[in-house]
């Protein structure tokens, strides 16, 4: 299985690439969306996986049985999916701000700021 | 959107969706859940309302604009964890109730400070969907 | 074979392949309203497969999931509605 | 030596933007707040920087998880150094802004979210932990994409879309670092990473793991060929902004760097090349790049990316001289730059433009205020004895012990270039007579704000303005804490001890 | 007046929740029917009294309902799995009796709910229910069965 | 015993998914897609829950399956007919060979007035 | 001592409130300062012919072992008398020159705070200090030069001054902070002991060369003079100070100072002395072609630089004695021709020296100090200047090696300078007094007083040369040479041949004076050169550095975000590739990898359609909705996997995601086919090698065996000390709280975001 979600992971990433190499505002923020995706799966991937054993320890235990998965890559990928929401939520609405302010979703009309010397 | 079918709908799913977004963060420590996705369960109950009833109702179930909800979901946040200084111990050290609460379960520092997250994520997330709304 | 591995090696592919048929609306269309009809189905089958998993696993937490899928999913389809109302308004 | 308070400059600035958020509407009160909130950051981290002076390194395990399974903070001399200046820029932004802010943007959180950006800057250079290094580094990033968008005008928003874009993009490079060496080590506090990292046999792993550090900061701190983000959108917020961005966003990127590969990622031979040469070019590009630029903010902007070239260069050259010479540049960089975007500010009140072709007259018509902006203006130049100078002095030092005379050369040409602009700018926009100023302009000029704004506006830059001189004149006291720094990067045995105890 | 009952036996059932102290799922359930027995107990009025009536109704109206839904679900499924359709589909238009929210959206969904039929609307006068039926062969004839069948059981739970 | 229940039951909630599946993708229009998957998906999952209910044998897994199975109950029709009426009002065609529609010129799209009766036609200004 | 130096700078602070209090009246009582460090240097007088020096000291970087250290011996003394005494007479003259001037306040500030450079710059025993005063002589000469600043040129010049300088300087710095690395030492009075350990050090060519360029740019040596013409644009008392007495004396005073230190060796004086000759000669036969009497000065002084440096490059005992004598003579002549210059050029209101003529009969004082100027620069006896041109003459004949040639280039250059002198202090006063300036009047006293005492000066040490042998030249020559020097300065030395190189100078110097008469023609030819000059090459190279940035900036920053992209994600690329390919061996062990299941190969093949789909599909809505299946998928996986609560998260955000998608673009134009289909093929291979990459380091990453200790930790106190049974929670809200606490700050922040981003409009005059 790890082969496939490295595969995936890959994919991920070269998706997300691609998609922010383009001109529309609306492909720049799902390339971003998707290469977030990447990273977050990378991290669960590198954590190493473990099919069903959840770290919730059981209601009559007091710790982990001898088979779990590892709980902070969890951790760290449900903050990092949180934060990135944060993160592209702004980004979506500035694009749509971007949008009614520039008028275009062409990304290669908005360099003004670049070309004003 | 103007549909009798579906605000008659919005009107049973809101108090229910709250009750569970309530059992959602406090089962948190212990299974699946915590005050992240309750959090969102709530505000998305508040959403499905705003859909139905349109926004100017479920402002006047909130009273309040939803953004304050924010600071005062970080002050809970703030409080859990600097409530350590006060015997001499590192921020967000846990402090706890010695005996189980009914229901709820161990109350301590944690609990309130996953409570913070729970106001906050509701109020970030009405905050930026009903600004939304507003300004389609 | 014995329940639970019906279930894993039966039922489950059987839900497996009902996504990627459901995908297959998905990726037709043509409207928007078919993608979204078949992105509620394919949320609905998943919590099929969730709950068959859940049997596998013997793990019964992540039923609480299937419900938090149910309110997503309905979620989905409203907010895709008022979407598709709002944008008829817009135009 | 441990001390639960270190924590106490993040959470103090966060506690100021909780208030802060909750006079939402009350735009005196928030600059009352703000300046008083400042103020009192400054003295908390002026305390602690004491402390750490006379102790050594402190450290705090957040939730009294014993290293390495809680959060560690950790302030050495390095980390408190750079809080006290972020904490006096932010000290002098936040009283500029009490001038030079519009009111509109106050009624939209400006204060809060200024605050909730030093608190990430202060947490990241706090932050002992490389995961928790990066939900600084998200803070500070959402901030500045508030920030650089507040108010939300068609530059702002071309700008702030490249800027948006590749910040997000280095997040998900850093990211990508933590997943792999999470992937490597099991391990994300940093002084257990430093153990744990030099144990791993797979070198090359290792190797592909500090390059992903070393792009994911170097577009953080804009540096060749990863700065793009920063020309284009740095002239575009209000000053006050940029004067925060200007002086603070990019230096934490070159923090993490200096972090990084001094305390996890020791660099090998590849590797200091490959930083001299990036540090090489980005001094070049910078300079050449502030050189034919007429909007004197984008000027600031290029000279930003030509002096960070200087730090990284220090870092490239990897000895104590040259990295005492990075954090001493470091340390006066963060003050002159800031100060220099306020000033650009007070520029464009005055005259309603950062055109250098239309700007002139300020020797003439406002000498004291000349004499004032003269005074960043040549610390930047590093004008012996400003405080510019004496960094410089110990980056060739560092460049001939490593006998890495190429680099020595753009240091110099970097350093040529930046007097030969900052003299062509003061030709120009003091020397030079003025248009005069155009009547119904958008603006509120200068002269027609209310005296108390007009005297924040000076009285920030006049206090920016006299911490340089005494960086410059007191340069002995810099040299020996750069000197602790230096030292202190150089061999983190005692890092490492405070926070994973003896071993 | 059913929502006070309701309201009550809600009540109820939580404070059985704190006095036991063991606050579960099952503990509610509990808790409710007890409750719920224990009112149905002490109510003389007859009036209220079609509180405690109607939950035999109910139940019936359940099966009623899933044998519905599974004889429907037959009749499509057989429409889906051959070659040919056998559908004759259309947008019928239903007079309504219900008048309350509560009874009009129930109505409409279980049509929903039921294979073959959805309700896609109510006029904004609430005197008609526009259901997309699959099986249209005759419309007065449809019209009459849904009136018959789902409304008027489900009048007889609610009113 | 309950063993058996569990197979008839997992296997028929597994076929009625199949039979949406298909259904979403063998109907020709959007409505008839709608109708199938609502009702064979919401049986279908309501079915493998119960079997789940039954495999647990625990009270408070039961009660939550009731609870999630309740909660499709409720949410898969209001659903449906949002998205139904939303699809209809923006223009989605019924399949050709439809044989009525009620609800033809009832909507105004610009007042999102739904009426019961035909509006009488108003003579067209140009 | 370290008051005397920060006086000028403390004087120029309160520069602006004096001249206030002053009210205009008696400015001239500034010149009070420099009198009295006048006077304050010459009491050292004794003690330094003596044989003493005096050294100060005080901390002020000791981790640098930068200090305020001052020193004091021969050489210093004759700067600092120089430096103190000419400033005094400029002070005085300028309270005329600029009298009830706007911005007199401003310059004599300006002038007090060079003058304390120029100070620290003489007396600095500190190689970092003396640079920190050098650079300081610098700024303050830009802001004299550009004192004028409403003129277009005079800033242009200030600029270029500045950049000559400021470039030189920083050659200086590195030099500095060389010769400092390679001894250890920066006190200049200890680095003569160790100069043969630095001769043999493999940077001293590296440090002479650094030196060099500081001292070449600022004494204008070729090919770096060209700016010392341009600074004329400064007033004339800033022309006397700095550009001919003073600043330029820097560079040279560089020189003398470490001839011990890293003189003797031949590279250091064949350098100076080539460089040396070609400047003396080069100037000077530009000086005679000049119509403007700044410019012939200018020239003329480049020229008397350009012998300094040729002398310091001889090294002998004769030349530097030589050299020391003439520093003297140069800036007693020079200086007086410049205010004399001034005096015209504000009386008349020319400077062109083809139109003056016979102002003696207006101004007679005025001339006779120009007639004394013009024949101590001729070197006719009995002044001064005569006594340096023997020194000259004596140092070049006695030199080892090709004596002729050098001496040939020092008569030349000797005859050129005499006529310029003459041209500039004898041609304006002679002959017939045009009608035009039949109205030029005398000066005040304050403008022609000063040019006549040190006119006089030149003549009274010609005639009585152990007024300044003994108390001044002695003692330097034994700082240069670190000697007792055993001569004795004398106006007649008996006939010889340095005597009739003498009179054959003068001689040809007056015929030339009376046979060419400057005119434009003769200007015209002279500058046809001007094309190939040094200037000329660096105003080419300033506009082709101008054209490189603009093309390089252009290149870099050209406005297209996914240029940006692209860059930086190649170099990530390139650099990850490289260091894969050579340093990581890629291999993959099967057995450590779980097996794969069908239901999971199913949603890993929707969730890579659903991936494609995203990128490829020509609908908005439908890459949205299909980013919707991608992360529906990735909760299946999530769960599959043990992570409920991430399947819980990712559901409800992905939702979120979506419908803020759905809710925002709504009103977006369609996706439009905006790249061409080259770009596309650039930007897939980009990235697919890229995702390669990833992947391929992913691989050998789970490769590694990794100790869990953490995890393990974690998975035993979660419940014991955490109190909570759901490890990922426990992890999130206690063991990693503070993470948590920052994420939901980050959302905070990002709400406030959008508030402000969708309701803030500014209003116009909010606009900046
Ligand atoms: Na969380
Ligand atoms: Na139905």
């Amino acid at each position: 299985m790890e082969i496939l979600l490295v595969i995936i992971i890959g994919l991920l990433y070269a998706a997300g690439i691609y998609m922010i190499l383009r001109r529309s505002l609306v492909k720049l923020i799902i390339g971003l969306i998707l290469l977030g995706n990447g990273a977050n799966l990378l991290i669960f991937l590198l954590g190493r996986i473990v099919k069903g054993h959840p770290p919730i320890i059981g209601s009559t235990e007091k710790a982990l049985a001898d088979i779990y998965a590892d709980p902070l890559p969890q951790a760290l990928i449900l903050t990092a999916i949180v934060i990135s929401f944060g993160l592209q939520a702004f980004a979506i609405i500035l694009v749509k701000r971007a949008y009614k302010v520039v008028k275009t979703d062409d990304l290669d009309e908005m360099n003004a700021t670049d070309e004003d010397i | 959107m103007k549909t009798i079918i579906f605000r008659t709908a919005s009107d049973y799913l809101l108090p229910l969706l709250l009750l569970f977004s309530v059992f959602i963060l406090l089962r948190g420590h212990y299974l699946p859940g915590g005050g992240f996705v309750g959090g969102l369960i709530a505000s998305i109950a508040f959403v499905i309302h705003s859909f139905a009833n349109g926004l100017e109702k479920t402002r006047n179930i909130i009273k309040f604009h939803p953004g304050f909800l924010m600071p005062i979901g970080l002050v809970f946040a703030i409080g859990a964890g600097a409530a350590p200084w006060i015997v001499g111990q590192p921020f967000m050290s846990g402090l706890w109730f010695d005996d189980p609460f009914p229901v709820i379960g161990m109350v301590g520092s944690a609990l309130f400070f996953d409570t913070g997250v729970y106001l906050v994520v509701i109020g970030v997330s009405l905050t930026i969907i009903f600004t939304i709304s507003e300004t389609l | 074979m014995s329940l639970v591995e019906y279930l894993y090696y039966v039922i489950l592919p059987v839900l497996a392949i009902c996504t990627i048929i459901i995908f297959v609306r998905f990726i037709k269309g043509p409207t928007l309203s078919d993608r979204v009809v078949s992105l509620d189905l394919l949320l609905t089958t998943g919590i099929g497969i969730i709950a068959i998993y859940s049997i596998y696993t013997d793990q019964p937490t992540f039923l609480d999931i299937a419900m938090i899928l149910a309110l997503i999913a309905f979620l989905g389809t409203v907010a895709f509605s008022y979407y598709l109302e709002k944008r008829e308004k817009n135009e | 030596m441990s001390n639960p308070y270190i924590v106490l400059p993040i959470i103090f600035q966060l506690f100021l933007a909780i208030v802060l958020m909750f006079c939402w509407t009350q735009k005196n009160l928030q600059k009352l707040v703000s300046t008083v909130g400042s103020l009192i950051a400054v003295i908390i981290a002026v305390i602690m920087f004491v402390e750490v002076w006379e102790v050594g390194p402190m450290v705090t395990q957040a939730g009294n998880w014993e290293a390495p399974y809680g959060i560690t903070f950790v302030a050495d001399t390095f980390s408190v150094l750079m809080v006290l200046l972020t904490t006096l820029s932010g000290l002098g932004v936040s009283v500029f802004s009490v001038g030079a802010v519009r009111n509109a943007r106050v009624k939209f959180g400006y204060f809060p979210i200024l605050h909730f950006l030093i608190m990430g800057l202060c947490g990241a250079f706090l932050a002992g932990d490389i995961f928790n290094l990066y939900v600084w580094f998200e803070i500070i990033i959402i901030s500045s994409f508030v920030l650089i968008t507040i108010g939300g005008e068609k530059a702002q928003l071309e700008g702030s879309i490249k800027y948006v874009t590749m910040n997000l993009l280095a997040s998900v490079v850093f990211l990508t670092a933590i997943a792999v060496l999470y992937g490597l080590t099991g391990s994300l506090n940093m002084a257990d990473l430093s153990n744990k990292v030099a144990e791993i046999e797979n070198r090359g792993l290792v190797n592909l793991t500090a390059i992903l550090f070393l792009v994911g900061f170097g577009i953080k701190s804009a540096v060749f060929p990863l700065y793009f983000w920063l020309p284009a959108s740095y002239h575009t917020p209000p000053p006050a902004i940029s004067a925060i961005f200007g002086g603070l966003l990019t230096k934490v990127g070159v923090y993490a760097l200096l972090r990084v590969f001094t305390l996890i990622f020791i660099p090998d031979a590849f590797l200091i090349t490959l930083i001299s040469i990036m540090a090489a070019l980005t001094i070049f590009s910078g300079a050449i790049g502030a050189l034919i630029q007429n909007n004197i903010r984008k000027i600031f902007s290029y000279l930003i990316i030509c002096h960070i070239g200087f730090m990284l260069a220090g870092l490239g050259m990897y000895t104590e001289i040259a990295i005492l010479g990075a954090v001493f540049y470091l340390t006066h960089d963060i003050i002159v730059k800031t100060n220099l975007f306020m000033v650009s500010g007070l520029m464009f009140k005055i005259k309603g433009t950062y055109s250098l072709r239309l700007l002139g007259g300020f020797y003439k018509d406002y000498p004291k205020l000349s004499l004032l902006m003269a005074i960043p203006l040549f610390s930047l130049v590093g004008i012996p004895p400003l405080s510019g100078f004496w960094a410089k002095f110990y980056l060739i030092q560092g460049g001939l012990e490593v006998n890495n005379l190429v680099l020595v050369g753009f240091i110099i040409l970097g350093s040529f270039l930046t007097l030969f602009i900052i003299a062509r700018l003061w030709s120009e926009a003091f020397w030079k007579t003025g248009e005069l100023v155009p009547k119904k302009l958008k603006v509120k000029y200068f002269h027609e704000l209310k005296p108390l704004k007009r005297t924040a506006i000076v009285a920030s830059i006049l206090f920016l303005a006299l911490i340089s001189l005494g960086i410059g004149l007191g340069a002995e006291y810099v040299i020996q804490v750069a000197e602790r720094v230096a030292s202190e990067l150089m061999d983190p045995q005692a890092y490492k001890e405070a926070v994973l105890g003896k071993l | 007046m059913i929502k006070t009952r309701f309201l009550s036996n809600l009540l109820l059932s939580f404070i059985w929740l704190a006095v036991t102290g063991t606050f579960t799922f099952e503990n509610f359930v509990f808790g409710f029917m007890l409750s719920f027995v224990l009112m149905w107990l002490i109510t003389t009025n007859r009036r209220e009294e079609k509180y405690f009536s109607r939950g035999p109704k109910m139940i019936g109206f359940v099966f009623f309902f899933l044998y519905e839904l599974i004889k429907a679900n037959l009749q499509v499924a057989y429409d889906v799995i051959t070659p040919r359709y056998y559908m004759e589909p259309g947008i019928i238009k239903i007079p309504l009796t219900a008048k309350t929210n509560l009874e009009i959206t129930l109505l409409a969904n279980l049509i929903t709910l039921t294979p073959g039929t959805l309700s896609l609307d109510v006029s904004d006068d609430r005197k008609v229910l526009y259901v997309h039926a699959m099986y249209v062969k005759d419309k007065e004839e449809f019209i009459a069965s849904i009136k018959n069948g789902f409304e008027r059981k489900l009048l007889e739970i609610l009113r | 015993m309950s063993e058996i229940f569990i197979y008839i039951l997992a296997t028929s909630g597994a076929i009625f998914i199949l039979l949406a599946a298909i259904g979403v993708v063998r109907m020709p229009d959007l409505f008839l897609r709608i109708s199938v998957t609502t009702k064979a998906a919401t049986l279908g999952i309501g079915l493998i829950l119960v079997a789940a209910a039954i495999y647990f044998q625990d009270t408070a897994i039961t009660s939550r399956v009731l609870a999630i199975i309740l909660f499709m109950l409720l949410t898969a029709p209001v659903g449906a007919h949002m998205i139904g009426r939303a699809s209809y009002f923006t223009g989605v065609k019924l399949w050709i060979d439809s044989r009525y529609d009620d609800l033809k010129g009832k909507y105004d799209p610009k007042t999102h007035k739904l009426s019961s009766e035909d509006k009488p036609k108003k003579p067209q200004k140009t | 001592m370290l008051l005397a130096i920060l006086a000028g700078f403390i004087l120029a602070l309160f520069m602006p409130s004096l001249i206030k209090g002053l009210k205009g009246k008696s400015t001239i009582a500034v010149a009070l300062l420099p009198f009295s460090l006048f006077v304050y240097f010459i009491s050292f007088l004794p003690r330094i012919s003596a044989g003493e020096t005096i050294e100060f000291h005080w901390d002020w970087v000791p981790s640098l072992g930068v200090g305020m250290d001052f020193y004091l011996d021969g050489l210093s003394l004759l700067f600092t008398l120089l430096i103190t005494g000419i400033g005094t007479l400029v002070f005085v003259y300028t309270s005329s020159y600029l009298k009830g001037h706007q911005y007199l306040d401003r310059f004599y500030a300006y002038l007090s705070m060079f003058m304390g450079s120029m100070l620290g710059v003489v007396m600095a025993d500190n190689i970092i200090t003396l640079f920190i005063f050098w650079e300081l002589t610098s700024i303050s000469s830009f802001f004299l030069i550009g004192f004028n600043n409403d003129s277009e040129p005079s800033r242009k010049s200030a600029l270029t001054a500045l950049g000559i300088t400021g470039f030189g300087g920083l050659f200086l710095l590195a030099g500095m902070v060389t010769l400092g690395f390679i001894t250890e030492e920066f006190q200049i009075s200890s680095l003569s002991a160790m100069s043969g350990e630095i001769h043999a050090h493999e940077l001293y060519p590296w440090v002479i060369g650094l030196v060099f360029i500081g001292a070449f740019t600022k004494s204008a040596q070729f090919p770096f003079h060209f700016w010392l013409p341009g600074a004329m644009k400064a007033p004339t008392p800033v022309s006397t100070y700095l550009h001919s007495a003073t600043m330029v004396k820097a560079g040279i005073y560089l020189l003398a100072r470490f001839t011990p230190v890293l003189g003797n060796h031949p590279w250091w004086n064949t350098t100076l002395i080539i460089i040396g000759g070609i400047t003396m000669l080069y100037a000077a036969l530009h000086a005679i072609f000049r119509l403007d009497l700044k410019g012939i000065l200018a020239y003329s002084t480049i020229s008397a630089l350009g012998i300094l440096t040729f002398l310091i490059g001889l090294g002998t005992t004769a030349a530097l004695t030589a050299a020391a004598v003439f520093i003297l003579v140069h800036a007693l002549y020079k200086a007086t021709l410049f205010l004399i210059t001034g005096i015209i050029d504000h009386e008349t209101g020319t400077r062109d020296v083809s139109k003056l003529a016979g102002l003696n009969k207006v101004m007679l004082p005025v001339g006779i100090a120009g007639l004394l100027a013009a024949v101590s620069n001729a070197g006719i006896p009995p002044t001064f200047g005569f006594v340096g041109k023997d020194l000259i003459y004596e140092a070049t004949l006695h030199f080892d090696s090709m004596a002729w040639v050098l001496t040939g280039a020092a008569i030349i250059t000797n005859v050129a300078l005499l006529f310029a002198g003459f041209l500039a202090g004898i041609k304006p006063f002679a002959g017939k007094l045009p009608k035009a300036y039949a109205k030029v009047h005398l000066p005040p006293a304050a403008m022609w007083v000063p040019p006549m005492i040190l006119a006089v000066l030149g003549m009274l040490f010609g005639m009585i040369p152990p007024l300044v042998d003994g108390p001044l030249i002695k003692p330097i020559v034994s700082a240069l040479t670190l000697r007792t020097p055993d001569f004795h300065l004398h106006l007649w030395h008996g006939f010889n041949v340095v005597l009739a190189l003498s009179v054959a100078t003068i001689a040809t110097g007056i015929a030339l004076y009376f046979f060419i008469k400057p005119s434009e023609a003769l200007l015209g030819r002279a500058t046809r050169f001007e094309a190939i000059s040094p200037h000329s090459l660096v105003r080419g190279l300033g506009r082709g550095v101008t054209w490189f940035s603009e093309k390089w900036t252009n290149f870099l920053q050209n406005g297209y975000l996914r240029y940006y992209l692209i860059t930086i994600l190649s170099f990530l690329t390139l650099l990850l590739a490289y260091r894969l390919f050579l340093g990581v061996e890629i291999y993959v062990d099967a057995s450590t990898l779980s097996e794969i299941t069908i239901y999971e190969a199913i949603i890993v093949t929707i969730m890579a359609s659903a991936i494609i789909f995203t990128v490829f599909t020509k609908s908005r809505l439908a890459a949205v909705a299909a980013m919707g299946v991608v992360g529906y998928s990735f909760c299946l996986i999530f769960l599959f996997y043990s992570a409920p609560d991430l399947a819980m998260t990712q559901f409800s955000i992905d939702t979120l995601t979506v419908i803020l998608f759905v809710l925002v673009i709504y009103n977006l134009p369609k996706y439009l086919n905006l790249s061409e289909t080259r770009d596309r093929i650039r930007d897939g291979l980009l990235a697919l090698v890229f995702g390669a990459l990833i992947s391929v380091l992913t691989l050998e990453v789970l490769n590694e065996t990794v100790e869990k200790d953490i995890s393990t930790y974690y998975a035993e106190q979660a419940y014991l000390l955490g109190k909570g049974k759901n490890v990922v929670n426990v992890i999130l809200v206690d063991f990693r709280g503070f993470d948590t606490m920052v994420e939901i700050t980050v959302l905070a922040i990002a709400a406030l975001g959008v508030f402000s981003l969708l309701k803030l409009r500014l209003k116009s005059i909010e606009k900046e």
